[in-house]
């Protein structure tokens, strides 16, 4: 087998330069690149292109660089929550280009899976349509979006193999499985790194060849963003 | 005149039994708590989940089970978990056969506008965009008119569009009306609530044909 | 949970008529729908369309139709290994589509995703491209394939639940996930039909909204084509 | 003069450390035996299945785990399987580092034609499309000439293409050529073949620059 692993998230971040275009799984605070984006903070690169759906939270998630102002400009779907991000963006210092949440989805799985575009429904009519090509299939209207084009894709799963094998734990898979091999290198940290053959090959969600680098990140905080809970009925 | 719960209790009665459905943050949410329980429906939200349950009991929230609002929730037997480009796959494919949605703006073609007020912090779209262009059934749950007393129906959308010609049915505090393509088309009044009441509460066309009867809830 | 199970064959394939279009999953002999197959031999339905990335040998898969010749049209990406379909297609009975087999998996993912047409580069400046509208994207030549457009997908899984949530097994996986939820009705037929509950929401590969109809096989026969083998050293 | 084992022994040598390697039906298939063993190489299987093993023992074969000739095959540690569409991710997506297949016909512009004989049962092309439209680092293997004596290696293709302007290299029973934007250019010799037997067996512009050293095997 290909061995993927590294020793630390300083190894899995090595070529990682100021002005480059980053993917980062997650949606919310759940299933984000912990490490890999604690580490970017302690590089200070800066200049940065963020895509990825959401924005973080003021003192947690990408808020960490944005509090730092190493991005320069996000592509998301969904970027409330977030303070500081208001305050740059209203401020004209943070460059945001907002894209409907399935259409985000969809460019990342396009450039994984050598598509230039799709044709999707979404948006069209709207002002997400408006400079793009539009074209009419069976009576419908759709909006044509070209595949993203990104440096650096940071995942993070529950378990991984040395072979680069990912598995992902609950609603945190969302965008991770879409952004794998969909930039020049993809990093992923996980949970748990296994054993090579501890993982059912029926049962993996993404294969290694589509993950560059992966490492098992040192501590992870999973912070929940709404608690919601019921009580027990007595 | 109904309060959000009512309104989330009128929608209900739309959920058919065997029905996959959306339900988008706010009124929409509260839906869950008043579908018929001798019915089998499953709830999937776009981050990547179908069959939700209710949230979960004090200490057993999972930061990885979470909602498209981000809360924590539990999961049905026979529930499943996919990422983003599958959840939306049951979207735009049309295999998702009700969403429901909250609206700032409804027009009489159907229009809506959901995401953006100018001059304002704009949060996103999120999947609202993805939803209203491909769902064939959308009800959009919202009050019929602003805090300022504004008609919420309009002829024309004044705000950025989610979408275009995608709502096919309202329900307002006032009432339940059907995107036709002549206007809005009155089919019930809320409890004490007069047709005068809704057509001066409705700034596009209303179509008001025979006897409305007053909801059931 | 909304319950897709039926009792039986005969159930699962209500609704099926002359001149319909079918997907059916399977490469090779492998992770084909056996009973749904027998269970059309049976009908005698005629004049269909099958869209399926193989066609079976003589004796077993789809060769049993074309034996009845109820097969108007294949649309495929290899045919080989079937005496009587070299003999109908030849003669001009049989119409034959033949296309690349990437492109077969992504036709049938675009009807699934609601996608009305995707660009892929395979069979770019080959006859495949014919008369269809290619079209440049960061000096690479693409040609524009639409979705597949479909009656019945039928689609055999290792297990599955009364949701119609289905698992796979090895590459008895191929086109059968890719199929569910790109024909108006997809029945999926499954080894085992286990209890609501038993399968892990992590694991399933394709969740029962895919899914409209469900039931367990009676039998099994998963005829092996090339029985290759290697020697134990002593 | 070269063999098909001696084809397959020689391609090997061009496996590098890392590579994900996609193999045809064919000669292609031998070159799994040929690759060095202190190098880490997986082998992708266009019908699912990344990891490939050798065949299985006899009694532990398994109809569910075949390879895209169909054969039935083992899986390694560290394997995977997945679906159709996700497997030409991989090929289409570029993730696959280095494909080798059989060839009829290749032509000095890097052309191929492997798929089909006018006039004769076509059996399709398979992933083979995809896998020449896609893959930067594509390796032919095949004879130098055919059954009758006649050049594989041509100006232009006679065949119906499978895909165009897409040959790096090619591996014949007498030598090993890089298609270059002026033609073939001679790389080696088999054991045995002289640059003229070459030149009297290439259709297609053969550039011979310097001394072409002897195959190493």
């Amino acid at each position: 087998m290909i061995n993927k692993k590294v020793s630390s998230v300083e190894e899995a971040l090595i070529g990682v330069t100021n002005n480059m275009t980053f993917m980062l799984g997650g949606f919310g605070l759940s299933g984000i690149p912990e490490n890999a984006i604690a580490q970017l903070v302690k590089l200070g690169v800066s200049g940065l292109t963020c895509i990825s759906n959401n924005a973080g939270v003021d003192d947690f998630g990408l808020g960490l660089l944005l509090q730092q102002k190493q991005i320069k400009k996000m592509v998301s779907s969904y970027v409330g929550e977030n303070d500081e991000f208001e305050r740059q963006m209203l401020s004209g210092e943070l460059e945001v280009e907002l894209i409907p949440q399935g259409t985000l989805a969809e460019r990342c799985r396009a450039a994984q899976a050598g598509f230039p575009a799709i044709y999707t429904p979404a948006g069209y009519g709207t002002e997400v349509a408006e400079g793009k090509e539009t074209r009419e299939f069976d009576g419908k209207m759709y909006v044509l979006e070209h595949a993203f084009k990104a440096d650096f894709a940071f995942v993070k799963a529950w378990k991984g193999d040395e072979a680069g094998n990912l598995i992902f734990k609950g609603t945190a898979r969302n965008f991770n499985p879409n952004m794998c091999g969909a930039a020049k290198i993809t990093v992923a940290e996980v949970e748990e790194l296994v054993p090579l053959g501890e993982l059912d090959p029926n049962q993996i969600h993404i294969p290694g060849i589509f993950v560059k680098r992966i490492f098992q990140g040192a501590v992870y905080e999973k912070r929940i963003e709404q608690r919601t809970v019921r009580q027990k009925s007595t | 005149m109904l309060d959000k719960n009512g309104i989330a209790k009128r929608i209900a009665k739309e959920v058919q039994d065997g029905y996959y459905v959306n339900l988008g943050i706010g009124i929409p949410t509260l839906v869950a708590n008043y579908v018929r329980h001798d019915i089998e429906v499953e709830f999937q939200s776009e981050n990547g989940v179908l069959g939700m349950g209710p949230f979960p009991f004090e200490g057993e929230e999972d930061a990885d089970i979470i909602n498209a609002g981000k809360q924590t929730i539990t999961t049905l037997p026979g529930a499943s978990f996919f990422d983003s480009a599958l959840s939306f796959s049951m979207i735009r494919g049309q295999h998702v056969d009700l969403t429901i949605l909250g609206a700032m703006e409804v027009a009489e073609n159907g229009d809506i506008a959901n995401w953006k007020i100018p001059g304002k912090m704009v949060k996103g779209m999120g999947g609202a965009m993805d939803l209203v262009a491909s769902a064939e059934n959308i009800i959009v749950a919202m009050m019929h008119t602003n805090k300022r007393g504004a008609s919420k129906l309009l002829k024309k959308c004044s705000l950025p569009l989610t979408g275009v010609g995608c709502v096919k049915k309202v329900v307002t505090n006032m009432a339940v009306l059907e995107v036709t393509p002549r206007g809005f088309k009155l089919l019930e009044r809320a409890p004490g609530v007069s047709v005068d009441d809704i057509r001066n509460a409705t700034e596009g066309r209303l179509i008001v044909e025979g006897t409305i009867p007053e909801m059931v809830l």
